[in-house]
């Protein structure tokens, strides 16, 4: 983490990032974050969740920083300290691993969807189908 | 492993150097021959053959510690002093009191030449060289070497480092250089000079070193062993008459490790103590000389003990000071470092315990006994053109390094002197090819050659003179029958010499080196022969012979035909120049 | 005995033509490995001289003598001034002994 | 062998003011020395240097009572300088006379530690005696030279050299690859800041040139081998035929008119650029075989690209009228003796294809800083364009320095751009724009421009859209706001490299180079040298500058090869002299020199070529076989100091330190620690030598074989050494040394390694105190007596 202040907020870790748009911040407004020493508010940022773990960012920066690596290190340490409760699907997936070593797709989806949105329970469920019906879920 | 891509003889190269004087072996007297010859005559061209590296080869390649002859004369010293006592060490000769006298003259200048060079001599208070003892000085000879070395080179010497003489160019009867071989490079070096001095050194590796058997460790041995006595070959082969061969070299040396006895005895007074305590020379040599007794003598009496129940023997240390062992140990580290680091990976404090002793192998070596060439006062052999000097040159013993050094000077005086009346023949092209054949034939026999290696028949060589021509393991003692057997043999090893391979040119000069051992050896036992007497008892013990022959109180000599390849021994008589009872000093 | 070569330190004289202590061995026993490294060839032969322990400029030798007639692990380690040596001398036991002198030059 | 006059030296002890008798007991002292050995006279002066001392002394001098001054006290450089010259112009050498400087000795501080001084004081003048005992005279070595020089590269900064030494009369040759003279800049559209015409200068420049008869231009060749040193260079160059007689060519024309082959445009994108410009197929000229130089017409004569000659064709032969075409002409091999070189090989464009994301070479309408200069190929209907700084340059991935001229050429290119089509929007995409000094001008007229958007980003990754045009993605790092553009061309700032001929000429001339493949010595101090001597190096092959400074660096070149180009050359007489009855032959000297001043002689020994050699004493310090000694500190005459050391001054428990100083950087900064007052202790004796890297291991091995309980080598900081290597070399060596001294069982840190530099003189006193503490933990050095 000591070469974060190399970041020359080029930009290019965010314009490349596939999900910054979808959560109002980007990877190098993280990594400002950090150089600014706001830690905590990096550690909350919704940004850590949307992260799809793609490397887009850490492939273009031009100082050659780890950003993925940064990203995920933040995630942890959140949780660590109990900031931030991870999302549901991270949870649920998580708790299937811890318990039976495997992962059943359909189960995973059923369950973090019931908790992300418990009051569309038929759309969810038609998603569910359409996807089943593609082999997309096993 | 290197042998330069030769594998047939159009691949060796033949480099021919002119030169005015070659000087063959950059040693103590080769460095100081050199230096004599360019500082007398600067335009002349002074060529050395060296088989190693000029600044560490040679028997002082791991310093010295005294030179062993100094002539104080403010103690009443004087040459004819110093022959009276080289003559009674030899219980009384016979020596060349002539080249011993012509060397004494000049040996306190060429010491004093070494210091002004850069070799520390210790001095005692009142600004004289330190004694040791009545003719040895101190000196801090770790350098020793290097300092001659260096010298040579700016008096304007060329070297050839790495070049191994493998016989003298001849113009009839005359000497007109030599052949090398070129160990590095595989060459076959051509060197054409007006007049040419030996000074290989002596020869070493004849008989079996008593350590060698349970070390694994082959060159336990007080002579540098890579003084093989190719100087002596090779005059050998060429037919110059050698002298005194049977007054072979032994030193009593520390047992287990063949370390220097001398600098603990003479230079610290230890005496040798026998397994009883008693003091060995004192109490039963009292009166041949007791601690100053003959070096034979020396040597003889403590194997003596062992083969009268009396042993171990040992030089007594005990009685020296932490102080004094610290010095000693430092003197030993001038000469013989390794002998330090025996005694500490043994743990011993020799002021605690006396040091072991033993007798060596025997050496050829003409700057200690009286073997070697026969010369002329001027140094020349008996081939027109040979010079030799040092080890090399005999009929004068106890010449040590300040002896062998003015031996250098003398000898280059002398070829300076020769070498302006004569010029050079053009190179004898069927010599060269003769030679060339002859030193390559074991390189391209090859590697895979179903024959013997140079070590097989090294070792055989040792063996069988060890025991049949009276080495250490028969305590030096011999008899008519054993050195014909030994002399039967050699002629068998000198015939197997053609099944001799090399796999690369280090191998190749090994072969050599066996080759020029075995020369030496032939020609040393039929000295040994001639002699039925005891003359130097445990240099020369005859058991069939116990007594001293007074009708053999002359020098034996030797030659061998060149063509016929027999060797004739013949005597010289004896001439007493500085008068006085021959046995006292 | 044997020169030992410690691996790591050689360098081979950077595998120049001749490493130093292959030029200044009096019985030509060192040559240069296929691992450019100094190599000595026949350990039996060696005379201790220790000529090259003394000029290798990296301290890459060592002289042991056999264990046949010495224990395991005395040393003797020269080190070279411009006109003076000293010596290290370490017996079985771990002792340590030192010795320095001239070997250049006026002794004053 | 010379006649050694012997020694006969005067112990001149300067007391000004008493304030040396104040601090040692000088009626000891002088006593003492006048019985040393080879001491002629011993005597306090009174007055310092004044006036009726210098007269008394040059007259003793005059009267043969001494031949040699060991001078005791405290002395200024200038005091030493005057003595010096003023003892040499009554004959006395001046490498004869040793400075004793007590006061950098750390004496002079405490009056109440006068006895203890005085011992010091003792030890330190014995070995300033044995130094000056071994002393020797030196005259200036006189090597030949020649006045001509050669430059190779002929570019814009290769032409202004060869213009500043045409016009200190010396003969110039110059070596360009290409057919004509004139280098990048000549394929450049317009010069920041004036927005001129680059031809104009260049033009102005060559007429400079064509005016004098001294200079040789030799077009179409390269330098293929070296021999020779300074003053006496023999270069040997490869010249590829032109085909065409230089003297006849008028560039009529006429052939060009015959000439059967057509070549297609050397076009691939729809505004007439090329994306590699390649040296056979030169530019827009290049449309059938025989055309006429380039880049510039200098020389005139025109160039015949014969590989593409149809077979048999001689139609241009016979169609000149002047005789000019030489179709057989065959290559031709110069050798040139020259004094000196100058190298000016110039840049090459960074490959852009590599920088993937913007995808150069993939999409026509993205081009390159260099091919947008050719502006005139542009067309009208471009509404939008873009520029991307730093495409390439400050990236870890491909070029990790700042390539210094792409700020302003972009700014310069839409500068240029609005003034054509004020219409056009432009976006800037950048990262820091570097416009240092007066070019703030330059970017604040493009910042007020209208249209003109600085996006301080760079974006992510570029898109061709089905209309033909690209999408950019970039997050506006001032805002935050993720931005989706789109231009109808994109340029992007590529960076500098060094060119292909720098590499070349680099192996030729086995010229040393940093990591990004630039030349480099030494920085702040000698930025033109090239660590050989005699060559130097100007330009952009040292790294990405502008033309100004292309320009004065070539002509700082110029100005430092001309002492080197004289009838004579004079040499300091401070060189490595090599012992060949001690050297092995190993050739350590010839691998560690950092100038490469060793050549072998005919014997294979090593052999210094004074010329190139800078006198550092590295190779001194390196052999193992001390066969190798730099005059006037020779291996002797620093042995002889050290060996003078005698710690037993002191206490066993009070720990004796022996200091190597540098004499560039640790030297001044403990004189200037003197100077300050600041307290050096009395346990510290200081030796200065030219360079760290002269200190053999013999000499550290004799300080603590003869009892110095610490060896202290003080040297320049990483990359400061004035002789580029000298702290890495002793530091290799040290190491070497370290364990051996382990092996030993001595403590390592008995020998210590520091770097200073001149300012550093607290550090160093600091220093100096922490390290005797830490000696005094240690315990006296077991080879202490």
């Amino acid at each position: 983490m000591e070469r974060i202040s190399a970041c020359v907020q080029c930009g290019r870790c965010s314009a490349g990032c596939p999900v910054a748009f979808e959560s109002g911040q980007s990877p190098r407004q993280i990594i400002r974050l950090l150089q600014l020493d706001q830690r905590g508010e990096a550690r909350r940022s919704p940004l850590l969740w949307f992260c799809a773990t793609c490397q887009a960012c850490s492939t273009r920066c031009p100082r050659g920083l780890p950003v993925l690596e940064i990203m995920l290190a933040l995630r942890r340490e959140g949780q660590e300290l109990g900031e931030v409760r991870a999302p549901a699907f991270y949870r649920i997936f998580r708790q299937m691993i811890e318990k039976s070593g495997r992962v059943s797709e359909w189960r995973l989806g059923f369950k973090s969807a019931l908790c992300r949105f418990p009051r569309r329970p038929l759309g969810q469920a038609l998603l569910f189908l359409q996807l089943w019906r593609r082999g997309k879920i096993r | 492993m290197e042998n330069k891509g030769i594998t047939t003889l159009n691949d060796i190269k033949t480099e021919i150097i002119e030169t005015d004087l070659l000087i063959i072996g950059g040693g103590n007297a080769g460095c100081f021959a050199a230096y004599e010859a360019k500082t007398q005559n600067p335009a002349l061209k002074v060529t050395i053959m060296e088989k190693a590296q000029i600044s560490r080869s040679g028997a002082t390649a791991a310093g010295m510690d005294a030179i062993n002859t100094y002539i104080r004369e403010d103690r009443g010293e004087t040459p004819e002093s110093l022959v009276r006592w080289g003559r009674a060490q030899l219980g009384g000769g016979p020596i060349r009191e002539d080249l011993v006298l012509s060397n004494a003259e000049l040996l306190n200048e060429s010491v004093e030449m070494l210091e002004e060079w850069g070799l520390p001599i210790v001095r005692d208070d009142e600004g004289y060289y330190k004694l040791r003892g009545r003719w040895d000085i101190s000196i801090q000879g770790e350098q020793l070497k290097p300092i001659m070395a260096e010298k040579a080179m700016e008096a304007g010497a060329q070297v050839y480092n790495r070049v191994a003489a493998t016989n003298l160019l001849m113009a009839g009867d005359r000497c007109v250089g030599a052949f090398g071989l070129g160990v590095r490079d595989g060459k076959l070096y051509v060197f054409q000079a007006k007049a040419t001095i030996v000074a290989t050194g002596g020869a070493c590796g004849i008989y079996r070193s008593p350590v060698t058997d349970y070390t694994g460790s082959h060159h336990q041995t007080w002579m540098c062993p890579f003084n093989v006595g190719s100087g002596y070959a090779i005059g050998i082969r060429a037919g110059a008459e050698m002298t005194s061969l049977e007054q072979r070299w032994v030193a009593i040396r520390t047992k287990d490790f063949c370390g220097p006895v001398d600098t603990l005895a003479v230079g610290y007074g230890c005496l040798m103590i026998n397994g009883r305590g008693e003091k060995i020379m004192a109490d039963r040599y009292a009166h041949l000389g007791g601690e100053k007794a003959p070096r034979f003598l020396r040597l003889n009496a403590p194997m003596t003990e062992w083969l009268e129940g009396r042993a171990p023997t040992y030089v007594d240390t005990t009685r020296l000071s932490s102080e004094e062992s610290k010095e000693l140990r430092e003197d030993l580290l001038n000469e013989r470092p390794s002998f330090v680091l025996f005694l500490a990976s043994n743990g011993i404090d020799i002021t605690k315990e006396p040091v072991e002793i033993f007798g060596s192998d025997p050496y050829i070596v003409g700057g200690h006994t009286g073997s070697g060439y026969w010369v002329d006062i001027k140094r020349m052999s008996t081939i027109p053109g040979l010079f030799a000097a040092g080890e090399a040159a005999g009929g004068s013993p106890n010449k040590f390094v300040g002896g062998c050094a003015t031996e250098g000077r003398i000898a280059a005086r002398g070829a300076l002197e020769y070498l302006m009346g004569v010029s050079l023949p053009a190179p004898p092209a069927d010599q060269i090819d003769r030679e060339k054949e002859r030193v390559f034939a074991p390189l391209l026999r090859g590697g895979a050659f179903d024959g013997v290696t140079a070590v097989e028949m090294e070792e055989r060589l040792q063996r069988l003179m060890d025991e049949y021509a009276g080495g250490v393991s028969q305590f030096y003692r011999m008899n008519e029958e054993r050195l014909e057997h030994a002399l039967k043999q050699v002629k068998v090893l000198q015939d197997q010499t053609r099944y001799l391979f090399a796999s690369d040119l280090h191998d190749l000069l090994n072969v050599h080196e066996v080759i020029d051992r075995l020369s030496v050896a032939e020609v040393l036992l039929h000295h040994l022969i001639y002699r039925k007497e005891t003359r130097w008892e445990g240099w020369q013990t005859r058991m069939d012979y116990p007594e001293v022959n007074p009708d053999l109180d002359c020098f034996i000599e030797s030659r061998r035909d060149p063509l016929s390849g027999e060797v004739k021994v013949f005597t010289r008589s004896y001439e007493q120049l500085v008068a006085g009872d021959r046995t006292k000093g | 005995m044997p020169p030992k070569v410690d691996r790591e330190k050689c360098d081979g004289c950077k595998a120049e033509n001749e490493p130093l202590c292959e030029q200044i061995c009096p019985g030509d026993l060192f040559t240069l490995g296929e691992d450019k490294k100094a190599r000595c060839r026949m350990p039996r032969d060696c005379w201790d001289c220790m000529s090259c322990v003394k000029i290798c400029p990296k301290g890459a030798l060592e002289t042991r003598v056999p264990y046949q007639i010495g224990y395991h692990q005395a040393k003797l380690i020269p080190l070279m001034g411009t006109n003076s040596i000293t010596w290290t001398l370490i017996d079985l036991n771990g002792k340590v002994e030192r010795f320095h002198y001239i070997n250049r030059g006026s002794l004053d | 062998m010379s006649l050694k006059v012997t020694p006969k030296i005067a112990i001149f002890f300067a007391n000004e003011g008493d304030e040396l008798s104040q601090s040692v007991d000088l009626a000891a002292l002088v006593p003492r020395f006048s019985r040393a050995k080879n001491v002629s006279c011993c005597e306090v002066l009174p007055g310092g240097g004044a006036g009726k001392n210098r007269e008394d002394i040059i007259a003793k001098y005059q009267q043969g009572m001494f031949n040699r001054i060991l001078w005791v006290g405290r002395f200024s450089p200038e005091q030493r300088r005057n003595w010096e010259s003023d003892l040499a112009a009554a004959g006395l050498n001046p490498y004869l006379q040793e400075w004793c400087d007590l006061r950098e000795q750390g004496i002079y501080h405490e009056k109440d530690l006068r006895e203890l001084q005085t011992q010091k004081a003792m030890i330190l003048i014995q070995m300033s005696l044995a130094r000056t005992r071994l002393l020797e005279p030196l005259e200036p070595l006189c090597l030949p030279g020649t006045d001509a020089v050669l430059v190779v590269g002929g570019g814009t900064a290769g032409l202004h050299a060869v213009a500043a030494l045409a016009q200190a009369k010396k003969k110039v040759y110059l070596i360009e690859q290409q057919s004509a003279v004139g280098g990048k800049v000549a394929e450049l559209g317009r010069l920041y800041p004036r927005i001129c015409d680059p031809h104009c200068g260049l033009d102005f420049i060559i007429q400079k040139i064509r005016k004098t008869k001294s200079v040789e231009i030799h077009t179409l060749s390269r330098v293929v081998a070296v021999e020779g040193g300074p003053g006496n260079f023999f270069v040997r160059v490869l010249k590829a035929p032109r085909y065409v007689d230089e003297e006849r060519c008028n560039a009529c024309g006429e052939c060009r008119k015959v000439c059967p082959v057509v070549l297609p445009e050397e076009t691939s994108g729809p505004y007439g650029c090329q994306h590699a410009p390649e040296t056979v197929c030169e530019s827009t000229f290049r449309k059938c075989a025989i055309s006429p130089p380039w880049p510039l017409n200098f020389p005139t004569a025109y160039v015949i690209a014969r590989p593409l000659c149809p077979p048999h064709c001689r139609k241009c032969e016979k169609a000149c009228p002047s005789a000019a075409v030489l179709l057989d002409q065959p290559p031709t091999e110069l050798t040139f003796r020259v004094g000196a070189m100058l190298v000016t090989t110039g840049w090459d464009p960074y490959a852009l294809a590599k920088v993937e994301e913007y995808g150069y070479g993939r999409y026509p309408n993205v081009i390159s800083n260099l091919e947008m200069e050719q502006q005139d190929a542009l067309p009208g209907e471009i509404r939008e364009v873009g520029f991307i700084q730093c495409a390439g340059s400050r990236d870890e991935r491909h070029l990790d320095y700042c390539s210094a001229v792409c700020c302003s050429v972009t700014l310069k290119q839409v500068l240029a751009l609005k003034e054509k089509n004020p219409a056009v929007r432009c976006y800037i995409f950048y990262q820091d724009i570097r416009t240092p000094g007066l070019g703030e001008e330059l970017y604040q007229r493009v910042k007020a421009l209208e249209g003109v958007l600085f996006i301080r980003a760079n974006p992510a990754v570029v898109r061709p859209r089905q209309d033909g045009r690209l999408a950019l993605r970039v997050e506006d790092t001032f805002s935050g706001k993720e931005l989706d553009l789109s231009v109808d061309l994109l340029v992007l700032a590529g960076g500098l490299i060094p060119s292909e001929g720098t590499s070349e000429i680099a192996d030729v001339l086995k010229l040393p180079r940093n990591a990004e493949g630039f030349f480099e010595s030494h920085l702040p101090c000698h930025s033109e040298e090239s660590q050989r001597t005699g060559i130097r190096v100007g330009g952009t092959s040292r790294g990405p500058m502008g033309i100004d400074r292309a320009i004065e660096t070539a002509q700082q070149a110029a100005l430092d090869v001309l002492p080197f180009l004289q009838e004579t050359i004079e040499v300091t007489p401070t060189v490595p002299v090599l012992n060949l009855s001690k050297c092995d032959k190993c050739k350590r000297c010839m691998e560690e020199c950092p100038f490469g001043s060793f050549l072998f002689d005919a014997e294979g020994f090593s052999q210094v070529d004074l010329g190139r050699c800078r006198q550092c004493g590295g190779c001194m310090g390196t052999c193992p076989l001390l066969a190798v000694s730099r005059r006037h500190s020779t291996i002797e005459q620093l042995a002889a100091q050290v060996r003078a050391v005698k710690p037993s001054f002191l206490a066993r428990e009070e720990p004796v330190l022996l200091a190597f100083l540098c004499a560039n950087d640790a030297y001044p900064a403990v004189r200037r620690a003197a100077e300050l007052g600041l307290s050096i202790p009395l346990n510290v004796f200081h030796i200065t030598v030219p360079c760290i890297g002269a200190v053999n291991n013999a000499l550290i091995a004799d300080a603590l074989a003869f009892g110095s309980d610490g060896v202290l080598i003080a040297g320049c900081r990483d990359g400061q050494c004035h002789y580029i290597k000298g702290n890495q070399l002793i530091k290799t060596r040290g190491d070497d040394l370290k364990a051996k001294l382990q092996s030993m069982i001595m403590d390592p840190r008995r020998v210590r390694l520091t770097n200073l530099e001149i300012r550093d003189s607290r550090a160093y006193v600091e220093l100096i105190h922490s390290y005797l503490k830490e000696l005094k933990e240690m315990g006296p050095n077991p080879f202490r007596a």
